[in-house]
């Protein structure tokens, strides 16, 4: 782990309200599919806590990675405003990262809206066949999904109002192609409600990365706690140090 | 050379810059980013006799310049970290406080006794936490009540005691007159400042607590204030923080009459605050002159 | 039509977006910037009987998100106000409200008399102010001192009374029901924080005064809160303040139960603030689809 | 007054910790030298004050105006590093500024480290004879001494360590040349012990510039009194609203 200055090398609309930046620094440590970084926002000094994104590429020839951000709310939309050559303040890598899974085993990626970007940092370094099932609500937010493609052996896309691909929730849209997926295994990441309905598929081991409001982003302050059931019962475990990736049946869904 | 060393009842720390409890877990976490050899001391994770879960998530809001977590003092026990994280923590080179919690006045005690016999080196009975239901600020409003706990734990000590005070109260010189009175060797403030957020477009607040406790560069001024009051108001030391994210935040706060300071939701904000923190201070010293750090504490002209 | 129009103790506001007292003047200045018509209402300077000079400066200081400040109450006293600036003031099409200082309960009851015959709309009781020495805070404290006066006052009001209550108590309900008990018809909340900030080098305290007081951003989440603790604790309505620099900031007030709001610190940050408050407001009732703001009013949902 | 969002032109250091920002806006309302400017620093959301500086030239064709101005805290830092194309806000025209004399009358500016910046507006604007005598500590401080010098009869440069002009505290290289000035009102704008060291010219009027800590900076909040003698006694005036430009003998220097 390390705290560390970033150059923005670019900073780009990738679709509508979310972007792109790819951030370099002189020595980057190693970085495993599914961690993140945890950004401070510069110069707004009002704006005390750092913002949690995926590292979704990473190229270490270079020391630099890439984060997909959707502009939300006041932190967001500063980043969109920053011009390459700014520097930003990083701690990373987060996290637990997806676990690794044999190397015959059939991945399928399952994400909705930016949650689709994560996985893209699976689909950059398994070793693994690789399928994908990404939904959008509609085209003008699709991002990535010729990466994902060109990335994946098969990629699905999906839009609720059927813009793009098939028409469709990302959950029902993959359970259609569940034939030519194969998958051994399911990573999922997308809003709430997208994980929810991966239920229907829980006959398969799935790992799912979750989002909490956060504070220190590495295990310390205890704020961003998400109830885990174990072998003792249920825990608050720590999303940002104990996951973000958990199990789905471990999860609750509530 | 600069003197960076501060005595707190009779403890001393290598400068007066100590980790706040609950933003430093039990420093692992830190550790792989720097010594904390380099920290005047660590204020220990809140503890408890048994492991608690804390409150539901979202456990934390971000407002202007400031913070509010709900944390609820989510923790494994006293006897689980004094078996499992101790010996690690033990091996730096920095003083240890174990911050001290309960729900009665028996619970305080157990944890006194549990964490004087283990090797730390100062105790603060946490009467000020906003985010638990019972215990926490019950005790930590009303003056009676404060004399009435520190007097009760007191007798459990083992170690020199810190009595943590709430900013929630109307004049916080009675509270700490109270714990001095109690038997205090020495008191810390300030603790969160009660507070709330909401989001306005879900219409519902941002905690699922409802209320939390504020924190960070926000409460500087009350906190600043806060320690000035007790430092005309009682002869114990006084450790002062709220909003400290600079080597001269921690100059104002010696300035005003505390002899240590914590830095809390700056290492949240900045995982390498209190290393900067420190060598920001040692700069400050140098601008001004000044060889001997003590010789800050209550010199604020006025 | 979106509905805008609140009403507060029979008053009706064509928003509920109101200057707060201290941060305006008396209009004028700002009235070469816009139309003061655009406004809710203004809550006037704080008079006293006599002209007061206030605090020695410097008077400001900038804390992180916030401001301190120590006017102390610099005005040129109510009889003159009545007479040089009231009548320009009159023109525009607001509600005003004075607010009414004293050293004694004497000189409340004298200001609140010579303003019960002057062309205003209400009256707002400044219990709270922390730069003054006698009066001001004094009268704010203590549940019994806040009925005590309030009732004393009362008497001598022939507009609706509202009682603005300080934020530096260890339970905020208990002065707003002490308030509505002694017969106001209506609180205010917060007054400022009382605070403190430090020059560093100088080592000297920025402000002359020493202390000031806090408001701006960075008391926003305390100040909701003590609004949310009061709804559930009176049925008097509620102005709530503190912070307040955007349109959702009046939504979050309202959510917790505030039926007005006014706009201090902000004024002061950006001189078109309130404007651009109101019209944000504005646009956030539409964006959530509310075409009466009132529906607002403690409408959290918790 | 207006409260109106201007374009940085430019932001050039000109001497050791001073620049100089060229601020253009749509339609600049009419300025009068010694009134000054109340800008907002941009970004920086915790900074809640906005900074107050004299306008030390305007260009009405151009609607633009310059400010000059001296690092000291985290305002001005964060000033500094402001780019081009960058826009801020700012309210002006503020302050009662320099009074007109007649036209006859001889003009002497004294002005100390920044403090001539805003007597430089009355250089430029002044239809009088002006002189003027400027102080810096040392020669790097020195800044608009060509500007002062190309708009004046005459003037002065002292230094306090002789490394530029002459050497000494300005009010006592001001009292040396007073013959060639000959004034018949000072006009004054420094540090508070320069000011305080002109009682020796009281014969004649003088008229300083004083600054205070601001709030609104335009008559509203009552944050940035200074005792003032008037007939009726000694009452807290406004330094925004009813100066910042005072009669010397009004004020209290102690
Ligand atoms: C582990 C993790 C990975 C993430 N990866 C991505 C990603 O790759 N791309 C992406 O667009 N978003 C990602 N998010 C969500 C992203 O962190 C939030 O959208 C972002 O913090 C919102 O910031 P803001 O300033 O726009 O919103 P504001 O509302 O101004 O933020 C206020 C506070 O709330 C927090 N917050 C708001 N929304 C969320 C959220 N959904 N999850 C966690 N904290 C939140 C912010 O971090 C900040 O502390 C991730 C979140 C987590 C926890
Ligand atoms: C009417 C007037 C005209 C001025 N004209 C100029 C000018 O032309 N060039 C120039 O370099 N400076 C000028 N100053 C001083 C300038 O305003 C301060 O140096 C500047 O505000 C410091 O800001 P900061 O962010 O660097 O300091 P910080 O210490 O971060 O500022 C904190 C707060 O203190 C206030 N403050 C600090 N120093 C002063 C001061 N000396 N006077 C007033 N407020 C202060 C700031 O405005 C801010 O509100 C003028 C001041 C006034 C009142
Ligand atoms: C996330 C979080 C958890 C905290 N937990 C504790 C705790 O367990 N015990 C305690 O005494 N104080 C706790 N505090 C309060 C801090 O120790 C400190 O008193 C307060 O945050 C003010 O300092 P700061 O502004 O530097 O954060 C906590 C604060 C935060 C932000
Ligand atoms: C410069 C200044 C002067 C003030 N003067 C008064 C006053 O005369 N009477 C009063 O009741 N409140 C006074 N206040 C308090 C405000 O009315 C308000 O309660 C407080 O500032 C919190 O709101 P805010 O955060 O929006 O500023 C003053 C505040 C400021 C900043
Ligand atoms: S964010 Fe601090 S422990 Fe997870
Ligand atoms: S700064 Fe507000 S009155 Fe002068």
């Amino acid at each position: 782990m390390t705290d560390a200055l970033f150059e923005i090398l670019s900073n780009v609309r990738v679709a509508d309200g979310i972007y792109e930046m790819t951030l370099k620094t002189d020595k980057l440590p190693p970085i495993k599919a599914g961690q993140f970084a945890n950004v401070r926002v510069p110069d707004r000094g009002e704006l005390t806590l750092r913002r949690p994104f995926g590292i979704y590429s990473v190229d270490k020839s270079q020391n630099s990675i890439k984060i997909g951000y959707a502009v939300k709310g006041e932190g967001t939309k500063a980043m969109a405003s920053l011009e390459s050559g700014r520097r930003v303040q990083v701690l990373l890598p987060l996290g637990n990262g997806f676990p690794s899974v044999p190397k015959n085993k059939r991945i399928l990626l399952v994400g909705g809206g930016v949650g689709v970007l994560p996985l893209l940092s699976v689909a950059e370094t398994a070793e693994n066949p690789v399928c994908a099932c990404v939904g959008f609500r509609s085209a003008k937010f699709a991002c990535k999904t010729d990466e994902m493609a060109a990335l994946a052996q098969k990629c699905v896309v999906a839009t609720d109002d059927g813009t793009l691909g098939e028409k469709g929730y990302v959950a029902d849209v993959a359970e259609k192609h569940m034939d030519e997926f194969r998958p051994d295994v399911i990573f999922a990441c997308g809003p709430e409600i997208m994980m929810k309905s991966l239920k229907r598929f829980s006959s398969l081991p799935i790992y799912v990365s979750l989002e909490q409001r956060m504070g220190c982003g590495m295990g310390a302050c205890l704020v961003c706690s998400r109830k885990i059931k174990s072998k003792d019962g249920e825990h608050y475990l720590r999303v940002c140090a104990d996951g973000p990736v958990f199990a789905f049946d471990e999860v609750y869904y509530d | 050379m600069i003197n960076m060393k501060v005595s707190v009842a009779g403890v001393e720390f290598k400068n007066p810059v100590i980790a706040a409890s609950g933003t430093f877990g039990f420093g692992k976490e830190f550790a792989s980013l720097y010594d904390l050899s380099v920290l005047g001391g660590i204020s220990l994770k809140g503890l408890t006799v048994e492991r608690r879960e804390g409150n539901a998530p979202p456990r934390i809001a971000e407002t202007p310049s400031g913070m509010l977590n709900s944390v609820g003092l989510q923790n494994p026990g006293a006897e689980y970290f004094v078996r499992h994280d101790l010996p690690e923590l033990r091996k730096y080179d920095t003083k240890l406080i174990a911050n001290i919690n309960g729900n009665t006045a028996e619970d305080y005690c157990r944890v006194a006794e549990i964490m004087s016999a283990a090797d730390v080196d100062m105790l603060e009975l946490n009467i000020s936490c906003p985010n638990v239901k019972c215990g926490g600020m019950a005790f930590g409003v009303k003056p009676e009540s404060v004399l009435a706990i520190t007097k009760t734990v007191k007798p459990y000590c083992r170690k020199p005691l810190i009595v943590k005070l709430s900013p929630n109260v109307a004049d916080i010189t009675e509270n700490a007159r109270a714990a001095e009175e109690g038997g205090a060797d020495a008191i810390a403030l300030i603790n969160t400042v009660s507070g709330m957020a909401v989001d306005a477009y879900s219409m519902r607040p941002v905690l699922a607590n409802v209320k939390g406790g504020l924190s960070g560069p926000a409460v500087k001024p009350i906190a600043l204030r806060m320690v000035y009051d007790c430092h005309n108001a009682v002869r114990i030391p006084i450790i002062g923080m709220g909003g400290i994210t600079s080597g001269t935040d921690v100059a104002e706060f010696m300035l005003c009459g505390a002899s240590a300071v914590q830095v809390g939701a700056a290492n949240i904000m900045n995982p390498m605050a209190m290393p900067e923190i420190i060598s920001r201070l040692a700069n400050y010293l140098t601008e001004t002159g000044i060889d001997d750090i003590n010789s800050l504490v209550g010199a604020l002209k006025v």
